[in-house]
């Protein structure tokens, strides 16, 4: 059973992550990306790795998927132009990845990663949280990982900021601080009018 | 599941720049354009501080905290100090440049700090986690500032390369440490070390490349160098001297992490591999450095051939080669931070001087400052009584302690072929006519930094004894 | 019964397809960014199996990290993008070569 | 010698005479008169010269120790002594009256001689200059100072040749002068370096006692060949004594020296320094014995020049250029004493000839002063009734030039045909007709010259004419004061010098080379000798080269022209010089200079520049240029690359 | 009153110093840069006087030594002294450099303080190599001074100075580069033989090498001194050098940069790699006589005075390398090893000789130079009709560097022709066709440039030499008459030092 879920799910994994790399439009491709994360998710559970698997669909596809979307089609790109050029680029890729991925096997087949090494271990009760694994450590043993990845996001919230946000000389907005910085003198001019003498000159 | 509260003080310098970083932050919101100065001189204090902070907590031991996540040894305290003052000086460089061309904010130095704290995660490192945390954090902010001038074409362009490519390499990287993750069961750099001798062999040496990969690429050795002269060229000369100076330092601290802290008994392999790249570095980052007329392109081609010197006193692998790479790389810092720091003194609003050509005749506009930058060059190509020489020494010592005497005879020949490309800018800048009259425009800060800078590389020279001991002590 | 070499050969599997998808892809950034995000993927399921397999949730933890880091690493990159397009009005990858040499 | 003096105060004295008073005119060229540079040296050289004759007395006539002193130590190194010092005796005493006698009345001379000439103060600054290193040659008492000397004399002669120094001749005639003479000092200094390899000293004395003890040494010279070091040795010093003797084939700067001015050609060019060679090889004497082979060397070298120079004197037109070849002829004479081991005869003749050559060289400048530096003697003729005191002391020269019995020439060079008669070392025999047919050949030019200038017909243009008039006292002077000499002073001196033990002490002959040993036998006093040799076949030579120059220049003066169209080759073959000059010229100064351009365009600019340094620095550029080209600026071959080192680090690290 | 000052220290250090204090001025008032240069130098030299005048011959050690420790981590040491060999090559660098300044006075109009210092500081720094007894430190000293020397030929150099300044700097860099990696190796090869690692010269004359390292050692060596010397064939930067430098860059360059060379060899290769020197010194000797030989030719032909005197500068080097070699070839063939210290002290002569020649050979054509911005032989004619106490001197420096007895030119040339006869006949005989070579070049020159009619109407208008020119002739005339006059002196002070360098090379190395 595990089996088979496992190799129907990786069936799906790899068909769709490959599908990312060939198809033409990006918004598909980010599609195809999605069904892959959602395979992937299934295998981790395979792997009782239940909180990532849900991470996983809920920070990638629900959020870092949807920025992808977003961006895509924010941007106004020419789908046909993008279809040249890839049958020629297809053998080289090809090659690079057979090579890769024969190395990769070379190494993770066979004796080196073979049950006696590592057995499967026995699958978890019911009541066991993952959740609570990991929460415990996150805080303890990672306490440092923790906060460095808080300043990481905290990075990525100044750089996209800062990069995207365009201020435009005429957009209206609220100036906050100075709306609380007023006074009134900036607001209230007091203005004295000299009453004026009127001169009425004759003959003129 | 018992929780100790683990022990913040040997952390205290990051703790210490994250708030201060968290403070700017919040200042420079409020401040209005014309006020940045205060960010400006918030983040000069906030590093003179770390600096302190870092030397404060100086200790001969070795300190684990956060359950061995972070070391703390007088290798990550120098190496912290000594970011610190690198990227002081880059602030103090940056500044005018940055003002000329309308970039001028906050998020420069905010990332900049980042960066910096980046850096010195990754010099205390104590585990892949904070390595790669660490890396990402110090990429990000990188990237972010490469963009920064938004309306740069090359500037885009060479974050985009940069960003790209570095997921690329992180993501190598992450593949490597998994794999050794995988046969000795742990993330810990220490417990790694412990059980590499049990671990298959094969399956660590796989992990082994992919790591060195990940190190070699923000090192910049060949044949991961690629990114390198395209991001220094295109970035503004204000990120680039962030990215040439400092993160080197930091690169060369993940490498001994990973590599002696963490897989010091796969010594015999990393040594292979990192030989060829530095052969390679060696000579394919002078070789291509004589064909540049852009000079940040140069420098980055020659911040490969110093890769290769970097990784030589590495691949000696004794203690003493490891403080003489860092010697190593320390120096690299300084002189390169020293040679920005000069494009940008040259650079005025509207005009970059990013050719070797716009060197042309500083010898007649300012004696002082085409000595300082012979100083740089004449360093960089190792030639005495300047500080680069001693560094190239180091490194060459103790690689032909190691018996590595081939290499270092590489590394001579490519330092010879690499004078070439230095003496043609101190050829331009003494030998030529100025092509325009017009004077150095630098505030009085740089024009000092800048003298102490090339000072400093002097007088080092003259005396290195210090900073040798103190790298080479520190291991 | 499935070892532990299934999963890390899946893990290769999609390793390689990320690779090659970067060399494939020479017109459209974004999807580069998308074969950054399989390659994490495979890392990601690397690190599962090993945690699994070694009854050890370091590795888990790992992944969590990786995972917050791609998400700000994806903000970053979309934002570099953007601006990118803004400066070029392209994200074909064979227009990158201002820089060169 | 002299009471309050000690013998190396005076000795000294001698040398520094002439050295003080060349510095003081050399120096303070600008700021003197005429009168006191020619004063100031000329007192130099008088003081010398009169010292100098103390010395030969205290010598010749008081037989006083040889002497020989260090006066200081140039250097030490390697234990080896190199020194400045002084040996005197016989040879160096009768030298230093020779010198000091021409040159002093070469200095009188000069005063009249020079009297317009812008460089006159120089000119005397240079030959104090050069008795100076003339006493410095012979009064050496080790090799090294006797090169010093030689280079010393070398250079004098190289300033006073190019003397005029407008004149392209004159300078290019200097520096074959030198370069020539340097060739012969190639070999002379490799002599002595030999020396110093086999004795481990430089002085005389040391090397002359041990000489026979290293007579057997061999060197190899070509592996597998050996050969006898003193031969070696001796070929290569008699190199040297070409050099400056002139031999064929080093000969050929010496008639080209005439472009310097008269006095000189008289001093350096005649008397003095080209007898140099012929009194080092007789310095040397105790090492040539030891050396057949290159005794024979000598023998032949010194034929051929004696001989085949004097046809040349034949058909010069120069006047001084005739004298010159007969100088060539005479010291081939000289050196074919040397080689029949006749060290005596060749100084013997040294001497006479330093006089009587001198006397004609004199004697030629004071027909060129009457001719107003015409030197061509088909412009002359007649000169007898202007020039009279000129005509006879010329006469007297020629005479003792050609070996008139009872002039001092006639001594020397019989004897010198005598002893090569009684010689036996292989190629005696052939020096014996060379030398033979030689006193034909010089009594015919010699005569021609004289009966040309100062006979027949007056060829000088009428201007000429009209200035024409004997020379100025101090030009005469010097004339009569060499004529007395020339006519005695080889009956004087035969008996003792030659045939006595005048050089007993000096010059060291093996018994089995011992000619004048056996010539001493039939010897009876000079004026028996000048009995045998008015029957002997010399005398009738002369004769008849008298009596053919007579025959063809004063009595039909048109023969010659047609004799010379009839034997044009021969002719041509002497004009040409035998072609040493063309040979020189075209083939080793041109292929000299053609070598060194093909090692500069070849071998510097084009392989070591060219190829290697700039060849290889062009190639990195190129290189660089080309491989900067795999920065393609595309992302994905940046991928690429990572990727193919990742995989490939990963094939040599796992497989 | 020296007795307890560091004098080696100021004798290295006064030039630097002054030199920075000149670079600080930078004013425009050249004269006082000037006068402040001059006095500089002129200390440094009555400072450098002492070192000869309490200077003990009869002691092989070294003298005036100092050691202060500098880098603590590779015992690198500020170890400076001077024994026979190095103390009279720091006289000359002291007493040229004074004719160098004096020959810049009027003709350097441009960034006058950079000139002057320029040499000063180059002064230190010669002077330090000369002085080091620490093998670094030599080494420091060694490539710290193509700094100024490129600057030199770079900024007031001729038309092609920047090709030449190049190829100097490139070429003496990759030359010293491999000398720098035999002495780290040696370095740790002291480590391991005496448990700690060395610099000290001293102690690496000792260090017990094997031959194959020995050799390799040799090689290097051999590359760094042979191009600074220059031998051929990695002389050709020199021509270029010479021809572009200024007057001053041109003296120093010759008259004692090139001496570095020679003292690297005798301080160096043949003390630390006798063994090696042994074995390959045939290939010094090889290139010595290609040298003296093959550059004489090309001598012969150049156009260019400068070109020509830079290759005779080649040729005569050639003699001191040749010197230098002979000790193997003489024991061998003689049986003794009688000789070898005439060709090392001949080599020494010749050294210091050239110094003063060659200087004095470029200050002459700079005379010219300066007057008619020309350094083709076309180009004159005559000069002697114009200049005649210039042509005086050109003569006479022309008989010295065409090795004239009595002056230094000859001593040199003499004794190593005397040493290399006992080595091989055919050494000699190669060596001594530099005397009809050296005189044929030397001459034709002087024959082509002084004497003549007058040339052309430049040479017509030239002027004798003024007083400037006239003192530094004639004090380089005065030095090269006394050495060749009375020469002992000089080698008094080498004997006990060179009778100590054979002993240490006539010792294998080669462990037991």
């Amino acid at each position: 059973m595990e089996t088979f879920v496992f190799y129907l799910f990786s069936a799906f994994m790899v068909m769709s992550a490959l599908m990312v790399i060939t198809v033409h439009n990006p918004v598909r491709a980010a599609f195809f990306l999605v069904l892959t994360f959602f395979s992937s998710a299934a295998v981790w559970l395979l792997l009782e790795a239940e909180f990532l698997a849900v991470i996983l669909i809920i920070v990638y596809v629900g959020a870092v998927m949807v920025l992808f979307l977003f961006v895509v089609m924010m941007l106004d790109i020419n789908i046909a132009e993008l279809k040249r050029g890839f049958v020629k680029n297809l053998p080289l890729a090809v090659i690079v990845a057979i090579a890769m991925f024969t190395m990769i096997y070379f190494v993770v087949s066979g004796e080196h990663f073979s049950v006696e090494h590592f057995a499967p271990p026995a699958r978890h009760t019911a009541d066991y949280s993952n959740i609570s694994e990991l929460g415990q450590v996150l805080y303890t043993e990672y306490v440092f990982a923790f906060e460095i990845a808080a300043v990481i996001l905290l990075v990525g919230i100044v750089a996209a900021i800062s990069l995207t946000l365009r201020r435009r000389p005429n957009t209206r907005h609220q100036k906050i601080e100075d709306q609380v910085a007023v006074k009134s003198e900036d607001r209230l001019r007091v203005v004295k009018v000299e009453p004026r003498q009127r001169k009425y000159e004759v003959g003129k | 599941m018992n929780f100790v509260t683990p022990d913040f003080m040997p952390a205290m310098p990051e703790i210490f720049l994250l708030t201060m970083v968290c403070v700017i932050l919040i200042i420079d919101l409020f401040l209005k354009d014309e006020s940045r100065g205060a960010t400006y001189v918030l983040s000069l204090i906030a590093l003179i501080a770390t600096a302190f902070l870092s030397f404060s907590n100086f200790s001969t031991e070795t300190i684990t905290t956060f359950n061995g996540s972070f070391i703390l040894d007088p290798m990550a305290t120098i190496l912290k100090i000594a970011i610190c003052i690198v990227v002081m000086a880059v602030f103090i460089y940056a500044k005018d440049y940055l003002k000329d061309r309308n970039i001028y904010k906050g998020e420069y130095f905010i990332l900049g700090l980042f960066g910096v704290l980046g850096m010195m995660v990754m010099v205390s490192a104590g585990n892949f986690l904070t390595v790669y945390l660490g890396l990402e954090l110090l990429s990000l902010s990188m990237y972010a500032m490469i963009a920064m001038q938004r309306d740069s074409i090359v500037a885009s362009e060479a974050a985009m390369k940069y960003f790209i490519l570095g997921a690329i390499a992180s993501g190598i990287l992450l593949y490597g440490m998994s794999m050794v993750y995988g046969v000795t069961g742990s993330l810990d750099l220490a417990i790694i070390n412990k059980a590499v001798s049990g671990a298959d062999r094969l399956v660590m040496s796989f992990g082994l490349v992919f790591i060195i990969l990940g190190v070699a690429f923000k090192l910049g050795a060949v044949p991961f160098h690629m990114w390198m002269p395209d991001v220094y060229h295109g970035s503004p000369t204000s990120v680039t001297l962030f990215i040439a100076s400092a993160p080197k330092i930091a690169a060369f601290a993940m490498m001994y992490r990973l590599l002696v802290d963490g897989l010091a008994d796969m010594q015999a392999d990393w040594q292979m591999i990192l030989s060829i790249l530095a052969v390679l570095s060696l000579l394919l980052g002078n070789i291509i450095a004589i064909a540049q007329s852009n000079i940040k392109r140069m420098f980055a081609y020659s911040t490969i051939s110093h890769v290769g010197f970097i990784l030589m006193g590495v691949i000696a692998g004794t203690q003493a080669g490891y403080g003489a790479s860092m010697f190593y790389a320390i120096v690299y810092a300084l002189m390169s931070v020293g040679g920005f720091g000069m494009i940008v003194l040259l650079s005025r609003a509207g005009f970059e001087a990013e050719n070797i050509e716009d060197f042309k005749g500083l010898n007649q506009k300012s004696p002082w400052f085409a000595f300082v930058m012979m100083a740089m060059m004449f360093s960089m190509a190792g030639v005495p009584p300047f500080l680069g020489f001693w560094a190239k020494i180091a490194v060459l010592q103790e690689a032909v302690n190691s018996g590595f005497i081939w290499l270092a005879v590489v590394g001579v020949v490519g330092s010879v072929i690499g004078a070439f490309y230095y003496l043609r800018v101190i050829k331009v800048m003494y030998f030529d006519k100025p092509l325009d009259t017009t004077p150095l425009q630098a505030s009085m800060d740089i024009r000092l930094t800048l003298s102490l800078n090339g000072l400093a590389i002097l007088a080092l020279g003259l005396y290195p004894t210090a900073l040798i001991t103190l790298c080479v002590s520190s291991f | 019964m499935l070892t532990l070499s299934h999963f890390l050969i899946l893990g290769g599997i999609i390793f390689s397809i990320s690779l090659a998808g970067v060399f494939i892809n020479r017109k459209n950034i974004i999807i580069l960014l998308m074969c950054v995000e399989l390659m994490l993927l495979a890392v990601n399921t690397n690190f599962i199996a090993f945690s699994y397999f070694l009854g050890d949730s370091a590795g888990q933890v790992f992944v969590f990290f990786i995972l917050t880091v791609a998400a700000a690493e994806a903000a970053i990159g979309l934002a570099i993008l953007v601006v990118l397009f803004r400066n070029k009005r392209t994200i074909n990858v064979e227009d990158l070569d201002t820089l060169k040499g | 010698m002299f009471e309050n003096y000690s013998d190396s105060q005076v000795y000294l004295a001698i040398v520094l005479a002439p050295l003080i008073g060349s510095i003081f005119a050399g120096i303070f060229n600008a700021y003197i008169s005429k009168a006191v540079a020619h004063t100031v040296t000329i007192a130099g050289v008088g003081i010398s010269f009169i010292l100098a004759l103390f010395v030969f007395e205290y010598h010749a006539f008081n037989d006083a120790q040889i002497y020989n002193e260090t006066v200081y130590t140039w250097l030490v190194s390697d234990g080896i002594r190199f020194e400045v010092g002084f040996l005197v005796d016989n040879l160096t005493s009768m030298m230093l009256v020779v010198v000091s006698f021409v040159s002093l009345m070469v200095h009188l001379y000069t005063i009249g001689y020079m009297q317009e000439d812008p460089g006159y103060k120089r000119f005397f600054s240079y030959i104090s200059l050069f008795t100076f290193s003339m006493y410095m040659l012979v009064m050496s008492n080790n090799f090294l100072q006797l090169f010093f000397g030689w280079e010393a004399v070398g250079l004098v002669s190289y300033l006073l040749i190019g003397f005029y120094y407008k004149k392209e001749s004159a300078i290019f005639a200097n520096m074959k002068a030198f370069l020539v003479n340097r060739v012969g000092d190639f070999g002379f200094i490799l002599g002595i370096a030999g020396v110093l390899m086999v004795f481990n000293t430089l002085d005389y004395a040391d090397v002359f006692s041990a000489a026979a003890a290293h007579a057997d040494q061999t060197i190899e010279l070509i592996p597998g060949k050996e050969w006898s070091m003193m031969t070696v040795i001796c070929i290569l010093l008699f190199i040297g004594a070409m050099g400056k003797s002139a031999q064929v084939p080093l000969h050929v700067w010496l008639p080209d020296s005439m472009e310097g001015p008269t006095p000189i050609s008289a001093l350096i060019h005649a008397a003095t320094m080209v007898t140099a060679g012929i009194f080092m090889v007789t310095r040397m004497s105790p090492l040539f014995e030891l050396s057949e082979t290159a005794l024979s060397f000598i023998l032949v070298i010194g034929a051929i020049t004696a001989l085949f120079m004097g046809f040349l004197g034949i058909i010069q037109n120069d006047i001084k250029r005739v004298v010159a070849y007969s100088t060539l002829s005479q010291l081939g004479y000289m050196t074919v004493a040397l080689g029949a081991s006749a060290y005596s005869a060749a100084v013997f003749h040294l001497m006479t000839h330093a006089f009587f050559k001198a006397l004609l060289f004199l004697a030629a400048g004071s027909v060129i002063i009457g001719m107003h530096h015409v030197q061509d003697i088909r412009q002359m003729g007649g000169l007898k009734k202007y020039m009279p005191i000129t005509y006879w002391t010329s006469l007297i020269g020629t005479l003792a030039l050609i070996g008139f019995p009872g002039f001092s020439g006639f001594y020397s060079k019989d004897s010198i045909i005598e002893a090569v008669h009684a010689s036996s070392i292989a190629g005696s025999d052939f020096a014996y007709y060379s030398v033979l047919i030689g006193v034909f050949i010089t009594a015919l030019y010699s005569l021609r010259l004289f009966f040309i200038v100062f006979h027949g017909e007056e060829r000088m243009d009428h201007h000429t004419k009209e200035h024409l008039k004997e020379s100025p006292w101090v030009v005469w002077l010097p004339l009569v004061l060499l004529a007395i000499p020339s006519v005695i002073i080889g009956g004087m001196t035969i008996s003792s010098v030659l045939y006595g033990d005048y050089f007993n002490n000096v010059v060291y002959v093996q018994q089995a080379h011992d000619v004048l040993g056996h010539l001493k036998e039939d010897y009876h006093g000079p004026f028996s000798m000048i009995l045998h040799g008015i029957s002997s076949a010399p005398f009738l030579l002369m004769a008849a080269g008298i009596v053919v120059a007579w025959f063809l220049y004063m009595k039909n003066p048109e023969l010659p022209a047609k004799i010379k169209n009839i034997f044009s080759p021969i002719y041509y073959v002497l004009d040409s010089k035998y072609g040493f000059d063309a040979f020189n010229e075209k083939v080793i100064a041109a292929g000299t200079r053609g070598i060194g351009n093909l090692l500069s365009k070849f071998g510097d600019i084009l392989i070591i520049d060219g190829i290697i340094v700039n060849g290889s620095a062009k190639s990195v550029a190129w290189f660089s240029g080309l491989i900067r080209n795999i920065q393609t600026g595309y992302l994905y071959h940046y991928a690429f690359a990572m990727i193919l080192g990742l995989i490939g680090l990963l094939y040599i690290t796992v497989y | 009153m020296f007795s307890n000052l560091p004098l080696l220290s100021l004798v290295i250090w006064t030039p630097i110093i002054g030199g920075m204090l000149v670079l600080a001025t930078g004013s425009k008032n050249s004269i006082e840069v000037k006068v402040l240069s001059l006095l500089v130098s002129l200390v440094t030299l009555a400072l450098s006087i002492p070192l000869y005048t309490q200077f003990d011959p009869s002691l092989a050690s070294m003298q005036f030594e100092e050691l202060i420790p500098w880098i603590s981590n590779f015992h690198i040491n500020y170890h400076i002294g001077v024994d026979g060999i190095s103390m009279p090559l720091i006289l000359l660098t002291t007493f040229i450099t004074v004719i160098v300044i004096i020959a810049g006075w009027e003709v350097i109009t441009f960034k006058v303080a950079q000139y002057f210092a320029a040499f000063l500081i180059l002064e230190g720094l010669m002077i330090g190599t000369f002085a080091a007894m620490d093998a670094m430190l030599f080494y420091v000293f060694w490539e710290a001074l193509l700094i100024p020397m490129f600057v030199i030929i770079g900024i007031w150099g001729g038309a092609n100075r920047v090709y030449a300044t190049i190829k100097f700097f490139l070429y003496t860099f990759l030359g010293s580069v491999f000398m720098l990696i035999s002495l780290l190796y040696m370095y740790m090869h002291a480590a391991e033989v005496n448990g700690v690692g060395t610099f000290n010269l001293l102690e690496l004359h000792k260090l017990p090498l094997d031959m194959t390292p020995q050799i390799l050692i040799f090689l290097s060596f051999l590359l760094a001194f042979a191009v600074k010397v220059p031998m051929w064939p990695v002389h050709t930067w020199l021509p270029d050098a010479h021809v572009e430098a200024p007057t001053g860059g041109s003296v120093i360059l010759a008259a004692i940069m090139l001496k570095l060379g020679g003292y690297g060899f005798i301080r160096f290769s043949l003390p630390i790699t006798p063994d090696a020197s042994m074995a390959l010194d045939w290939l010094v000797i090889l290139l010595s006589l290609i040298a003296i030989v093959y550059i004489g030719f090309v001598a012969l032909i150049q156009a260019d005075m400068k070109k020509l005197i830079a290759y005779s500068s080649i040729s005569h080097m050639g003699f001191v390398t040749l010197g230098f070699f002979l000790f193997w070839k003489i024991t061998e063939n003689t049986g003794s090893a009688s000789g070898a210290v005439l060709g090392l002290e001949g080599g020494m002569i010749q050294m210091i000789s050239h110094g003063f020649i060659s200087g004095a050979m470029f200050l002459s054509v700079g005379v010219l130079y300066d007057r008619m911005h020309s350094r083709m032989i076309k180009d004159y004619g005559g000069v002697v009709n114009t200049m005649p106490a210039f042509a005086t001197f050109a003569v006479f420096f022309a008989m010295a560097n065409a090795g004239l007895p009595g002056t230094s030119g000859f001593v040199g040339e003499f004794m190593v022709i005397m040493a290399a006869f006992k080595a091989n006949f055919w050494y000699a005989f190669l060596a001594a066709t530099t005397l009809i070579i050296g005189a044929a070049y030397t001459l034709w020159m002087v024959k082509r440039v002084i004497f003549g009619e007058i040339a052309n109407e430049q040479v017509e208008n030239l002027e004798d030499m003024n007083g400037r020119e006239f003192f530094m002739m004639i004090v380089l005339a005065i030095a090269v008459l006394v050495i060749g006059l009375y020469p002992a002196p000089l080698l008094e002070v080498m004997h006990a030092s060179i009778d100590n360098l054979v002993a240490h090379i006539s010792i294998s190395k080669l462990p037991m």
